[in-house]
C-alpha cells in the first residue's frame, strides 16, 4: 500500500525518479523517499499518457475500435487485439474459421517473442549492457518484417477482423518463418552464452526483489512476474482459448521468486513461443479465412461478456458490457501491467536504488499500456 | 574455500564467454541500413495513407457513397461529389484526408465497395507543416496522372 | 636553466596534445567499436570512415553555452572538470614511452602517478557535491567509495612489481623487463622472481585500472540507467566535454601503467626492434580491451563492486605480495 | 471442485433459500437466451442480490455474484478465503436506473478455473462503498482508477487521489453524461 510521501527535515530526502528517466521506459514516474541509496519508501505515478481508450471504446464502434488495442501496447499488439475480437465473437457468437484461428495463434506467438526479444534487450540495457539490446532488436526485427509483410504494418497492427483476419498469409510467410525458427534457438544460445550465464549478471538478479506467491495473489500478478514466483498460471493453459488446447507446449516456471526466475521464464518462454509457432505451420489447415455468413452489423446481444487472454506481458481481459447496440455500452480493459507495476511501491522497499530499477526492469514495463 | 575459488574461476570463465560472443560478432557484416542514403521498398500489403484508385478514363473510381467516411475511426475523411447532368453515377469533387489523425488502421479501405481506395507505399513523411499532412487525393490523383 | 624550462614547457604541450588527441579518437574508437560489436556502422558520415567525428563533435561542444545552474557552488563546479583533466595530462609527464621518449624520468614514479590518479576522485566529489543535483551527489558519494575500494588492491599488486624490480623508477621497470616475454612480470619465469602467480596480479590490476577509470562494468558513477548521468549530469558544454577528455586520458593512463608494469613497456615480445611503437601497441590493444569489455557486460551493483575489492581482489593481492615477499627471499 | 465451495460460501452469505434467488444454469441454448434476456431488460426486473452460476462459454466467468456495499467486505473476504487473485476492479454507469454498478473481478492461479464477478451497485448521486484495500492490497489502484472514471468514493482508501487523470481532475470521464 502506498502512502503518501511527506518531506522529512532531515535524514531522508526524496528522488523524484521520471517522467523523464532511462529507466522507466516512458513517462512512469516514481517518488521514492531514499535513505542514501535505500528506498524507504515509494510512491509510483502513472497516468502521464493515459488516453482513456475505455471511453473511445463507449463510443465507437465495435470494428472501428479494433485499432486502438494495438496503441494500448506497442510491443505485443497482438495479443491485446486477440482478447478484443475473441469477446467480441463470443458476445455476438460469430464462428471463427480454423484456418484464421492458426494464423491468429502464429502472429500472437510471433508478436509475444519479439515483445520478449526487447524486453530482453531494455533489462539488460537497464543493468547496463548495450550489445544484448541491439542483438534483441537484429532477431526482432526478423520477425517485424514477417508480420509487416502480412499485416501491412510494423508495430501497431490491426490485423484480427471480428470473425478472421485481415490478411492471409502466403508461402512466403511460412518459409521466412520456418527459416526463423531455427535462427531464433541459435540466437537463444548466444543470449545464453552473453547474458545469463554472465556471472555480473547472476549476481546482480539472484534473490534480487522477493516477491512472494501471497504478494503476486493479493496484487493480481501475472506473467513471468507470477510464474518466477512459481504461480503455475497461463491463461492459454488454465482457462484454454482459440486454438491453444491444440498445441503442445509447456509453461515454465522457476520457484526462486526473484528477478533471476522471472528473467528465466521469458526466456524460456521464447523457446515454447517457437515450438508453438512450427506446430501451427504443420497444423496450418486450409480454408477462408473469414467466416462465410458474418453479421453485416456486429450488434451482440445485451449482457455481460469477459475474456482474459495471455499476452506478451499477462492476463489480459477485456470486460464487455453491451446493450445490444452498435457501440459497446462499457468496455474494460484489464491490463496486465498495471497489475505488476502495483507490486513495485511494496516490494522496492529497503531495496538499494539499483536493485529497485532492476526490479523495475524485470516487471516489463509498457507504460502506454499501464495508462491506457 | 573451494566454493570461494570456484565461484572465481566460473565467474572469469563466464565472462571470457561472453566477450568470445562479442568478439565474433565484432567480424559480422553490419545489418544496418543507412537511412537517407539507402531505402527499403515496402512490401505489396504495406499500409500507407490511402490514395484514390482511377479508372481507365483517368478519373477515380469512386462513386461518393461515404461508406469510408462512416468506418474511419478517427473521422479523418471528408468527401463531396456531385451528379453531373445526364450522368448514371455521381462524380467525385473533393477528397480530403486529414493524415494528422489518420491511425492507418485501413478501414476506410475495407469498407470501399468499389475499388475506388488503395494504399499508398509512401513512407518518407516528414514534414514540418501540420497543413502538409491534409491531403487533397483528388489532386494528387490528377499529379500522378501528370 | 632556461633549456629545462622549455624542456617542461615542450613536454606539457605535447602531453595535452597527446591526451586531447587520443581522448577525441578514443572515443571515434570506441563508438565505431561499439558499432562493430552491434553489428552497426557506427559514425562513417563525416570524413572518411567518420575520422572528422571527434573534431567536429570538439566544436560542437565548444560552440555550446557553459550553463551554471542556479545555486550551485560555483568556484567547485567550475574546478571540478579541470581537476578531472589536469592529474591525467600531469601523469603523462613521467610516463616513459621508450628509453628516451620520457618527460621527465623520475625515481618516484610510480608515487607520482598514484599520487595524481588518486586527484581523479576528488573532481568527481566535487562535480557531485557542488552540482546541487540529488543523482549527482549519489553518483559521487558511490565514485569515492569506489576510488577507496580500488586503489587498495591497485597498490598492493604495484607494490608486488616494484619489490620485483626493486625500484620505483618506471623507465627501470621496463628495462628489468626487457630480455624477452619470459621476463614480462605477467610471465615472470625468467626475470627475479619466478612468481607464477604473476597472470592474477595482472589480472587484479587491470580489474583495478577498469574500476579506477569508472568503466563498465563498473560505471556506477555515471550509471545512466540509474543516476541519469551522474557527476556530469548538470554540466553541458564543455565542462562535460573536460569530463569526458579526462575519462579517456584516465584510460589512457591506467594502460600505460599497465603496459609498463606488466607487459614490459617498449620492450618486445621476442627481443627485436624495441621502441615506442610496442609500447603504442600494447597501449592500443589494452584500450580496445576496455572498450571490448564496455561492450559486452553489464554494470556491476555498488555492494557487488565493493564486495569484489573487499572479499576477494585485496586478500588475493595481499596474498600474492606475501608470496612474492617470500619468493625473493628465497632466490 | 472450487466452483461448489465457492458458490456455497457465497450462498452462506444470503439468508434467503438460494433456490428462489439463484438461477442455475444448464449449458444450452434455451437458458443461454433466458439469461440474456433477462439481461436485457434489466430496468424492468431489477437482479435481487445473490449468486448465480453462468456458462463460462458465453460470458467467461463462473459465478456471478451480486451484493449489497455493506455485504461487500464479506463477499471479498469469501474469495480471499479460497485463495483467489484479484483481477481487476471498474463500474458501469447505469445512467437510467439512477445506479453505478461497481464490478469485481476475481480469479485463481489454479488449473481449477473459477472466475468470480461481484457486483454492488450504489446510487448514482451518492456512490460509496467500502475499500477492500485491507483485504487485497493490490485493489488500491483500481480503485483510485475507479475512483478517477466513476467518482466513486471507496471509503477508508488510503490516497485516493486521481491516479491516471490528472491531480487537479474535478471530471469523471466514464459517467454516461459526461461530455469531454
Amino acid at each position: 500500500m502506498s502512502s503518501p510521501i511527506q518531506l522529512q527535515p532531515d535524514e531522508t530526502f526524496v528522488l523524484n525518479v521520471g517522467p523523464q528517466h532511462p529507466a522507466t521506459h516512458g513517462v512512469l514516474r516514481v517518488k521514492m523517499e531514499m535513505h542514501g541509496e535505500y528506498i524507504v519508501n515509494s510512491e509510483t505515478v502513472i497516468g502521464y499518457i493515459h488516453r482513456m481508450h475505455e471511453k473511445m471504446g463507449e463510443n465507437k464502434t465495435y470494428p472501428q475500435f479494433l485499432m486502438n488495442l494495438s496503441r494500448m501496447d506497442y510491443l505485443g499488439a497482438l495479443g491485446y487485439s486477440h482478447g478484443h475480437v475473441l469477446v467480441v465473437e463470443k458476445a455476438s457468437g460469430i464462428e471463427v474459421p480454423k484456418r484464421a484461428e492458426y494464423i491468429r495463434a502464429i502472429m500472437v506467438e510471433l508478436n509475444r517473442i519479439s515483445s520478449h526479444l526487447f524486453w530482453f534487450g531494455a533489462f539488460v540495457m537497464d543493468l547496463g549492457g548495450f550489445s544484448p539490446l541491439m542483438y534483441a532488436l537484429q532477431d526482432r526485427e526478423h520477425i517485424l518484417d514477417m508480420l509487416e509483410a502480412v499485416t501491412g504494418s510494423r508495430l501497431t497492427y490491426c490485423y484480427f477482423r471480428f470473425g478472421g483476419l485481415y490478411n492471409d498469409i502466403d508461402d512466403d510467410f511460412i518459409d521466412a518463418a520456418r527459416r526463423f525458427i531455427p535462427r531464433m534457438r541459435k540466437s537463444l544460445i548466444k543470449y545464453e552464452k552473453l547474458v545469463t550465464g554472465n556471472i555480473i549478471f547472476r549476481k546482480r538478479l539472484e534473490g534480487n526483489a522477493f516477491l512472494s506467491k501471497e504478494t503476486c495473489r493479493k496484487y493480481g500478478a501475472s506473467s513471468a512476474v507470477a510464474r518466477g514466483s512459481g504461480i503455475n498460471f497461463d491463461v492459454r493453459k488454465n482457462e484454454p482459448y482459440s486454438v491453444y488446447p491444440e498445441f503442445d507446449f509447456d509453461v515454465p516456471v522457476y520457484h526462486e521468486c526473484d528477478s533471476l526466475a522471472r528473467y528465466m521464464v521469458r526466456m524460456d518462454e521464447i523457446e515454447q513461443s517457437l515450438r508453438i509457432i512450427e506446430q501451427g505451420l504443420d497444423k496450418l489447415p486450409d480454408g477462408p479465412i473469414m467466416p462465410a455468413k458474418k453479421p453485416k452489423l456486429i450488434k451482440p446481444p445485451a449482457g455481460d461478456y469477459y475474456q482474459a487472454v495471455e499476452t506478451a506481458r499477462g492476463s489480459f481481459g477485456v470486460r464487455l458490457v453491451s446493450d445490444g447496440t452498435k457501440t459497446p455500452y462499457r468496455l474494460k480493459l484489464r491490463s496486465p501491467t498495471f497489475s505488476n507495476m502495483h507490486l513495485f511501491d511494496e516490494t522496492c522497499r529497503g531495496m538499494m536504488i539499483m536493485d529497485a530499477l532492476a526490479f523495475m526492469g524485470s516487471l516489463d514495463l509498457v507504460i502506454p499500456e499501464i495508462d491506457r | 574455500m573451494v566454493t570461494y575459488f570456484s565461484d572465481i574461476y566460473n565467474g572469469l570463465i563466464s565472462l571470457f564467454i561472453g566477450m568470445g560472443v562479442t568478439f565474433k560478432e565484432f567480424f559480422k557484416p553490419t545489418v544496418t541500413v543507412q537511412y537517407p542514403y539507402e531505402t527499403l521498398t515496402m512490401t505489396d500489403k504495406y499500409r500507407g495513407h490511402v490514395e484514390l484508385i482511377e479508372n481507365d478514363e483517368g478519373k477515380p473510381n469512386c462513386v461518393v457513397c461515404g461508406l469510408c467516411a462512416r468506418a474511419c475511426p478517427s473521422g479523418c475523411i471528408t468527401l463531396a461529389g456531385e451528379k453531373p447532368e445526364g450522368a448514371k453515377k455521381k462524380a467525385l469533387t473533393k477528397y480530403v484526408l486529414d493524415f494528422t489523425r489518420c491511425s492507418l488502421c485501413g478501414s476506410c479501405v475495407e469498407s470501399c465497395n468499389f475499388n475506388a481506395l488503395e494504399f499508398s507505399k509512401e513512407y518518407n513523411l516528414a514534414s514540418t507543416r501540420k497543413e502538409d499532412f491534409i491531403f487533397d487525393l483528388l489532386q494528387r490523383l490528377e499529379e500522378r496522372n501528370k | 636553466m632556461s633549456l629545462t624550462l622549455l624542456n617542461v614547457i615542450i613536454a606539457v604541450v605535447i602531453a595535452i596534445a597527446f591526451a586531447a588527441l587520443n581522448a577525441a579518437y578514443l572515443v571515434w574508437a570506441e563508438r565505431r567499436g561499439a558499432a562493430r560489436i552491434q553489428r552497426r556502422p557506427g559514425p562513417n558520415i563525416n570524413g572518411p570512415f567518420g575520422l572528422l567525428q571527434p573534431p567536429l563533435d570538439g566544436i560542437k561542444l565548444m560552440a555550446k553555452q557553459l550553463i551554471i545552474p542556479g545555486g550551485v557552488d560555483k568556484i567547485l563546479f567550475i574546478a571540478a572538470p579541470v581537476l578531472a583533466m589536469f592529474p591525467a595530462i600531469m601523469s603523462f609527464v613521467t610516463i616513459p614511452f621508450s628509453d628516451t621518449i620520457v618527460a621527465q624520468n623520475m625515481d618516484v614514479g610510480v608515487l607520482m602517478i598514484f599520487a595524481f590518479a588518486s586527484m581523479g576522485g576528488m573532481s568527481l566529489l566535487f562535480a557531485g557535491w557542488s552540482s546541487r543535483n540529488k543523482y549527482a551527489m549519489m553518483s559521487s558519494i558511490r565514485a569515492v567509495s569506489q576510488a577507496v575500494a580500488y586503489e587498495i588492491p591497485m597498490l598492493i599488486t604495484t607494490i608486488t612489481v616494484v619489490m620485483i624490480a626493486g625500484s620505483m623508477n618506471l623507465t627501470e621497470i621496463v628495462q628489468q623487463q626487457s630480455a624477452s616475454i619470459l621476463h614480462w612480470n605477467i610471465f615472470p619465469l625468467l626475470g627475479n622472481s619466478h612468481n607464477l602467480l604473476m597472470p592474477f596480479s595482472f589480472l587484479i590490476f587491470f580489474i583495478c585500472t577498469l574500476a579506477e577509470t569508472n568503466r563498465a562494468p563498473f560505471d556506477l558513477g555515471e550509471a545512466e540507467s540509474e543516476l541519469v548521468a551522474g557527476f556530469h549530469t548538470e554540466y553541458g558544454s564543455m565542462g562535460f566535454g573536460l569530463f569526458f577528455m579526462g575519462e579517456y586520458a584516465n584510460i589512457v593512463i591506467g594502460s600505460c601503467m599497465t603496459t609498463i608494469l606488466f607487459l614490459g613497456g617498449w620492450s618486445c615480445p621476442f627481443g627485436l626492434f624495441p621502441g615506442v611503437w610496442w609500447f603504442l601497441l600494447k597501449l592500443y590493444l589494452l584500450i580496445a580491451t576496455f572498450i571490448w569489455i564496455r561492450w559486452t557486460f553489464p554494470r556491476t551493483t555498488i555492494y557487488g563492486l565493493l564486495n569484489l575489492s573487499w572479499k576477494i581482489l585485496i586478500p588475493l593481492s595481499l596474498f600474492n605480495l606475501l608470496f612474492t615477499a617470500g619468493l625473493i627471499k628465497v632466490f | 471442485m472450487i466452483i461448489e465451495k465457492t458458490k456455497l460460501a457465497f450462498q452462506n452469505m444470503f439468508p434467503t433459500p438460494e433456490s428462489e434467488l439463484s438461477v442455475s444454469e444448464e449449458v444450452t441454448e434455451e437458458a443461454e437466451k433466458t439469461e440474456t434476456d433477462k439481461k436485457a431488460k434489466p430496468e424492468k426486473t431489477p437482479r435481487l442480490d445473490g449468486v448465480i452460476e453462468c456458462d463460462y462459454a458465453v460470458h467467461g466467468y463462473h459465478l456471478d455474484v451480486q451484493v449489497d456495499a455493506e455485504q461487500l467486505l464479506v463477499a471479498v473476504n469469501v474469495v480471499d478465503q479460497e485463495e483467489f487473485f484479484i483481477e481487476s476492479i471498474t463500474g458501469v454507469d447505469w445512467i437510467k436506473e439512477g445506479q453505478i454498478e461497481i464490478v469485481y473481478d476475481f480469479s485463481r492461479y489454479d488449473f481449477d478455473t473459477c472466475r468470480v464477478v461481484i457486483r454492488t451497485r450504489v446510487d448514482r448521486k451518492n456512490p460509496v462503498v467500502p475499500t477492500i484495500t485491507g483485504i487485497y492490497a493490490g485493489a488500491n489502484w483500481h480503485e483510485r482508477e475507479t475512483h478517477d472514471f466513476f467518482g466513486i468514493k471507496f471509503d477508508g482508501h488510503p490516497h485516493l487521489i486521481p491516479l491516471l487523470l490528472p491531480e487537479d481532475a474535478d471530471f469523471h470521464p466514464l459517467l454516461k453524461d459526461f461530455k469531454a
